[in-house]
């Protein structure tokens, strides 16, 4: 096929109208009579519930209704469990309200409809709620603790799963090792915190019995079918729109979230519109968090620092609840060994309940704190062995040659892990270069003796991506010639009305402005899981270049009865079909369209249905394996404790780039997002479980003053899992970033000999660290 | 409660509407004037998303009350564009893939467009400065900084003569790009800087549209 | 996050306001910038009864040199104060640290008096008022009153403004000709709070330190001045071997907090190098100056 | 949040005991203390409005002393919630004879919650030493006015 767009840099199809304010937001959906819902969520970490009178808030000005878990029926039942798997023995979900227990601050304990949001409000501050405090289970140690404050009391422990993989005889490796060095690494809480926050629309029409939704979600089909189970309702009179969605980056998939009940139920019971926006301080205790996790790790290596075995034994915080099962620990599990031969591996986890906010996988899931444990192990044995860190990882690296390389432990998907392709020491060596590695030494000497701290990091990464089941794509040519495009994945920012649309018009012969992609949509789609885990690209991608072809197969089937053809020597280009070699006998796809959906006469049996349509499929056997590596330069000001970024540079290889525009897009704000973790953001949470970091004032993203100027390269090794040779990027940005900045700021306080082992850090703790590194001999 | 009529001007039109005196402004404008481009992500003043312009000025309009804002000059991310054609900002951040999700993206854009009318020719430190005041989650800031320069380039060029509309311009500073930072008038004692230089700017540019006449105070 | 409900007053006139604050007490806020309260009112944390917003008393909207010093009304934006040729000139330290405030968006419409009234314990604005030794003026149902910053801030967000008054005005001392002056903060984030901020201004005469100001946000209940340090200081020699002196002297003199974002040890540490960093910097300028 | 402190206090052990137990001095010295009913012996029923400037939240709990060793020792707990979250103090008094005077240590662990802890933990160490410190240095004059 031609490859005119696909790989080119196109600006976005979908930027005029987010430029001029015309997109279409949940919070901007209006409906005629709609109404607005708040949330009363407990200010307890762990309490009984004793009694929930809303009796004043009910007749409160303005007030419709306010519901308490008592009015819900059976949709007060324990939320859905999303992902069951063997090992997790305990999984508990949540109700949409609390019926006798809050297990942590944010907790939803009654839903208040009013004429406004201001009214709402009003009423909640009239719900009286009698609390009995329970001892929290406040920190992932604590919880995990024999003894410990229980989360769920008919539990003996708050130990909800435990599981362990295995790769060859790991106790063999250590106990023949040249060296082992042991470390305890400590990742702390962070948020995702898209700048539009989660809402529910919900309009429900007593007459049609249909329900209208407008949700913002990752996974709007998911959420369709799960709402008509529980509504008693038919999936097709069941209608779930994810209009443009103010970023994701994984917490807005979750199925269910408490509000994506209540919102439809509302609508349902009160006969009104309702909508409900989450506000920022619900957001920052009420949406999905991610990344605590201990890991106690230990290498063992040979006296030229060849790794002989890993084990990492390691305690994943869940929060209160665990309805998305498993998947960001075995994924930190699956991702640890990365681009390296990790001969013999053990790893073992505990899945811990405590008094906080849910996890579920945030943009990473899980592959940061596996790479953090990984270079940061590496940094030791090159310290220890006094061999130079590139070094010591260009010795372990897996060779071009070795594809597919199986790692022998089973991935989040379920299917073997087994890496599709790479190469693993150009991306690195082409990292080093952008970096200027070699010259390092030098420069941090003489910057040292003029009294300045420099340091620099460089961490690689294998990235999963691309995961199954399936994705579809709808295509039909419209008599206008228009191509209309229509998946179930939905977009997030990602830029797919774009990519998708690269890739249809490719096949079709016409221009991506041509080409209309509609996704997040039931109502145009019905088939699909969602966007996550760096997929849509990847499988969606494919579906829809499956569905281009064949609606391509159709037009020159079609246009070969009109212009007296031979089908295979009719092409498309220009929005027109014409013979070979033969420009003159031409005729437009719009024509061809119209041609296809006669009115009278007899249809050609080769044409099987009207129109120029066709749906395809794309469902991968396994995952496609990203890798990148990501260096940088930092500057401390050890007596601040003060860090600036000064240069960062990311090498990436995802495959076949089908547009580079949008890939460093990607790359881009998943960097940001890693520096965030790495620095600034932290959600803070006292002793009893509060959580102290609620608000933009103290949860702190970074803003353009702190980010650094960034280059990027790609190295293209297609994927052989998929005719499009590509894989996923959504997360490329995020992995790497908290071990390549803390390897690179212990490298620029070298000289105070600290050694650090968590993240995020700041200026204080840093300081901290140095004056302790001071202390000790 | 004490529900009143408000009316506002906003890109050059009139709107009106009733709310209660705690309804805040970009409530009012997203609410009753139905502009739903200004956006919320945070509502106490930290994310940028909802910056529109007031008499010219970059301002959190979720940290006023819509009431505050009769007799002043408003612009939303509405007011950018002109028809079908996007403004030189709006086309730079086009080009540069200076956006993702796009929730942010019309607060940055406000606060480029004061940013450049008073910086038009910014280093890239002063641009990420003047940013600081927007939070973007999708594109780690590095295009929307490229699209900045890039468009204050193509204003610098003097090509757009009609980039800043009556109500983008600043009624404490004077001309755009002529005399970039000057010295506030608000030197002079009382009365009010405001009103003097408002009247200024609104007699200064003959053939402006109509909208760049004053606006008077309204009494509320 | 909405606001609680409120009654709300937009006197044209002094006279208007006192009496709506005469009459509602401590029920009733002023709003002038609006930028500290408001994320209050719309977090429900502040539910004040009563706005009294002065934006339509113009009469407050003034910068106005007056002798040795710089009157700003309660009107004046922080952005206007900014862009001040005024300022800028005989009040540097002033427009060094208004340039830290919040962002631009938060200047354009926040007020110096409005800051000052607010008394955030990390606020820079109120650490320049204490370094200069400046006074705000309130008008009040018993006449004006002029309280000298010492006397103002109290406590956390707590002055000794009485509810039925209202602040008109600040005064901010204008620097001595030949004295040299630096701002210097940490924060985490560009237009965050300070963890620490000092403002230093340095006089030397004839070789010695004439005058020395030393004024400190974000490690205490109030801003503060370092009157111990800067007794220490006077006429004495300027010499880098003094300014460490001078951060050994601040981090005895101070008693921070801690948070979330920084230890209380930190605090003191950072203050003391800030110290030592804006004494070098004023210096060098006091150099210049002469 | 842990808080310690100590105050002198110029009065003999017995007097300043005799105050600490007086639902009088409790009622003057509260921070922010709008009722205290006595239900029975040491339990009262309290409504507070504590906060500073205008970030103030109403609170309605109980104050109780226990543990009592006369004139030595006791154990305060002042427990409440509103609207801006909840809160609960719990402090250890004990007073030992110095010279003329009493020497009063008290240790306090403040646990604060909902919108107030998420939104104010920038101040909210200082405020909480700070409302403690009025408290005895109200108890301080109430003692002087009383000697």
């Amino acid at each position: 096929m031609s490859t005119r767009y696909f790989g080119a840099r196109v600006t976005r199809n979908e930027d005029p109208a987010l430029l001029t304010g015309r997109g279409l937001f949940v919070d901007d959906v209006r409906l005629p009579g709609m109404v607005h819902g708040a949330v009363l969520r407990s200010p307890h970490a762990h309490a009984r519930l004793r009694r929930v009178d809303a009796r004043r808030a009910r007749t409160a000005p303005g007030v419709l209704a306010v519901f308490t878990h008592a009015d819900l029926g059976t949709l007060g039942d324990p939320l859905p469990k999303l992902i069951p798997h063997p090992a997790l023995t305990h999984q508990k979900t949540q109700h949409a309200l609390a019926p006798d227990t809050v297990r942590y601050v944010g907790e939803p304990v009654a839903f208040v409809v009013a004429e406004s949001r201001y009214a709402a409000e009003d009423a909640c501050d009239l719900i009286e709620v009698d609390y009995t405090p329970l001892p929290a289970a406040a920190t992932l140690e604590a919880a995990a603790a024999a003894g410990a404050p229980r989360v769920h009391d008919d539990m003996d422990s708050n130990i909800c799963a435990h599981y362990t993989q295995r790769v060859g005889d790991v106790d063999a490796a250590f106990a023949q090792a040249a060296h082992r060095f042991r470390e305890r690494f400590v990742i702390d809480r962070g948020a995702s915190c898209p700048m539009e926050t989660r809402g529910v629309v919900a309009s429900w029409d007593a007459r049609t019995r249909r329900l209208d939704i407008w949700d913002s979600t990752q996974a709007p089909i998911p959420i369709r079918n799960g709402l008509a189970q529980m509504l008693g309702l038919a999936e097709q009179d069941v209608r779930v729109v994810a209009p443009d969605v103010g970023g994701g980056f994984g917490p807005k998939i979750m199925m269910f979230y408490p509000e994506e009940i209540l919102v439809p139920f509302a609508a349902m019971r009160l006969g009104r519109a309702v909508k409900w926006i989450e506000d920022r301080r619900e957001h920052l205790v009420a949406t999905n968090q991610e990344r605590e996790q201990i890991h106690d790790a230990e290498i063992a290596v040979d006296s030229d620092g060849g790794i002989l075995g890993v084990r990492t034994i390691f305690l994943y915080d869940a929060g209160a609840y665990i309805p998305y099962g498993l998947i960001v620990p075995i994924v930190a599990s699956t991702t640890l060994p990365g681009p390296y031969r990790v001969p013999n591996y053990h790893c073992e986890f505990r899945a811990v309940f405590t008094n906080k906010t849910m996890v579920s996988p945030y943009r990473g899931a899980g592959r940061p704190h596996g790479v953090f444990v990984m270079e940061r192990l590496l940094d030791r044995v090159a310290r220890e062995l006094r061999v130079d860190r590139a070094e010591v990882r260009r010795r372990n690296f897996i060779q071009p040659d070795e594809f597919p390389y199986d790692v022998g432990l089973i991935y989040q998907d379920n299917a073997p892990l087994r890496y599709d392709s790479g190469n693993y020491p150009a991306c690195f060596d082409r990292a080093l270069e952008l970096i200027d590695y070699s010259g390092w030494d030098a420069r941090q000497s003489t910057a040292r003796a003029a009294g300045r701290l420099l340091g620099c990091g460089v961490a690689c990464y294998v990235e999963g991506t691309g995961i199954g089941p399936y994705e579809g794509a709808r295509i039909t040519v419209e008599p206008s010639g228009r191509v209309f495009v229509a998946t179930g994945v939905g977009t997030q920012g990602q830029g797919h009305l774009t990519t998708f649309a690269q890739i249809a018009a490719d096949v079709l012969g016409v221009s991506p402005r041509d080409v209309t992609v509609r996704t997040g949509d039931t109502g145009l789609f019905g088939w699909g899981t969602g966007t996550f885990a760096s997929r849509a690209a990847t499988v969606a991608g494919n579906a829809v270049a499956l569905a281009a072809k064949a609606v391509r197969d159709k037009a020159r089937i079609v246009a070969a009865s009109l212009l007296e053809a031979p089908p295979e020597e009719i092409e498309l280009s220009n929005g027109n079909a014409f013979v070979r070699g033969v420009a003159s006998r031409s005729v437009t796809l719009g024509a061809l369209a119209r041609a296809a959906n006669p009115l009278r006469f007899a249809m050609p049996k080769e044409w099987e249905g009207p129109g120029l349509e066709a749906v395809r499929y794309f469902a991968p056997s396994q995952g496609a394996f990203s890798n990148g590596v990501h260096a940088c330069v930092v500057e401390v000001d050890a007596e601040t404790g003060g860090l600036t970024i000064e240069r960062y540079v990311v090498v990436h290889d995802c495959g076949r780039v089908i547009n580079p525009l949008i890939l460093e897009g990607q790359i881009q704000g998943g960097v940001a997002q890693g520096l965030g973790g790495a620095f600034w953001e932290k959600l803070a949470y006292d002793d009893q479980a509060q959580p102290l970091s609620t608000t933009f004032m103290d949860y702190l993203l970074p803003t353009a003053a702190e980010m650094p100027p960034l280059a990027i390269a790609h190295l293209e090794t297609p994927s052989p899992l998929n005719p499009l040779g590509v894989k996923g990027a959504g997360e490329a940005g995020v992995i790497p970033v908290a071990a390549v900045v803390v390897q690179a700021v212990e490298d620029a306080l070298a000289p105070f000999g600290i050694h650090i082992t968590e993240a995020p850090l700041s200026p204080s703790r840093l300081r901290q660290l140095i004056v302790e590194g001071r202390r000790s001999p | 409660m004490a529900v009143r009529e408000i009316a506002l001007r906003i890109n050059g039109r009139t709107h009106t509407g009733r709310a209660e005196p705690r309804k805040t402004l970009a409530d009012f404008i997203r609410e009753e004037c139905g502009l739903t481009g200004t956006h919320l992500g945070c509502e106490h003043g930290v994310c940028g998303a909802c910056t529109i312009l007031m008499d010219g000025e970059a301002v959190r309009s979720c940290l006023m009350f819509a009431v505050q804002a009769e007799g002043a000059e408003l612009m939303t991310v509405e007011g950018l564009a002109d028809g079908n054609r996007l403004h030189p900002i709006q086309q730079a951040y086009w080009e540069q893939h200076a956006l993702q999700c796009g929730f942010c993206t019309p607060g940055f854009l406000m606060t480029t467009l004061a940013f450049l009318r008073d910086t038009p020719r910014p280093s890239e430190r002063e641009i990420r400065e003047a940013l600081a005041g927007n939070l973007c989650r999708c594109t780690g800031y590095q295009n929307i900084v490229k699209a900045v320069a890039a468009a204050a380039d193509t204003l610098a060029s003097g090509a757009h003569p009609d980039a800043w509309p009556a109500f983008a311009r600043s009624v404490a500073v004077p001309a755009p790009a002529t005399q970039p930072e000057c010295a506030s008038a608000s030197d002079a004692p009382n009365p009010p800087v405001s009103k003097k230089t408002r009247a200024a700017s609104g007699t200064r540019r003959k053939g402006a549209r109509d909208q760049s006449r004053p606006a008077k105070r309204r009494r509320s | 996050m909405k606001p609680a409900a409120f009654e709300y007053h937009a006197p044209d006139t002094v006279e208007e306001a006192l009496g709506l604050l005469e009459a509602h007490g401590d029920q009733a806020k002023v709003l002038a910038g609006g930028q500290s309260l408001v994320p209050l009112m719309n977090m429900r944390l502040a539910r004040p009864a009563v706005i009294v917003d002065i934006n339509r008393i113009h009469a407050l909207d003034h910068l106005t040199p007056d002798g040795d010093a710089l009157r700003v009304g309660a009107l004046c934006r922080q952005r206007s104060a900014e862009r001040s040729a005024i300022v800028a000139a005989r009040c540097p330290l002033l427009h060094a640290a208004l340039q830290l405030v919040g962002h631009v968006q938060i200047r354009n419409r926040g007020t110096v008096v409005g800051s000052l009234a607010h008394a955030d314990p990390a606020a820079e604005l109120t650490a320049v008022l204490a370094a200069l030794g400046g006074t705000v003026t309130a008008v009040g149902p018993d006449g004006t009153r002029t309280i000298p910053a010492d006397e103002f801030f109290v406590s956390y967000l707590t002055t000794s403004l009485d509810p039925r008054e209202l602040l008109t005005e600040a005064r901010f001392p204008t620097l001595p000709e030949d004295a040299g002056w630096s701002w210097m903060e940490i924060a985490r984030r560009h237009g965050d709070f300070a963890l620490a901020g000092v403002g230093v201004v340095l006089a030397v005469r004839r070789g010695r330190i004439a005058e020395a100001r030393i004024g400190l946000t974000g490690v205490g209940p109030t801003p503060m001045r370092a009157v111990r340090t800067e007794r220490a200081l006077a006429g004495r020699a300027p010499a880098d071997a003094l300014w460490t002196e001078a951060a050994d002297a601040v981090r005895e003199e101070i008693d921070p907090e801690g948070d979330i974002h920084a230890s209380a040890e930190y605090r003191r540490h950072v203050a003391g190098v800030l110290t030592r960093r804006a004494l070098a910097e004023a210096c060098a300028r006091t150099a210049k100056a002469a | 949040m842990k808080l310690e402190g100590t105050n002198t206090l110029a009065a003999p052990i017995e007097t300043v005991w005799k105050m600490i137990n007086d639902p009088d001095a409790l009622r003057r010295c509260t921070p922010g203390l709008k009722e205290l009913k006595e239900i029975e012996p040491d339990h009262y029923e309290a409504t507070l409005n504590v906060g500073i400037a205008a970030v103030k939240g109403t609170y309605k709990g109980t104050l109780t002393i226990s543990d009592k060793r006369a004139p030595s020792h006791y154990m305060l707990v002042l427990e409440g919630s509103g609207g801006t979250g909840f809160m609960k103090g719990v402090g250890l008094v004990d007073l030992e004879p110095q010279g003329e005077g009493t020497l009063l240590k008290w240790t306090g662990d403040m646990q604060i919650g909902g919108l107030i802890a998420g939104v104010g933990q920038r101040m909210l160490g200082g405020v909480g030493k700070m409302l403690i410190g009025q408290f005895f240095k109200c108890l301080e004059q109430h003692l002087g006015e009383d000697v």
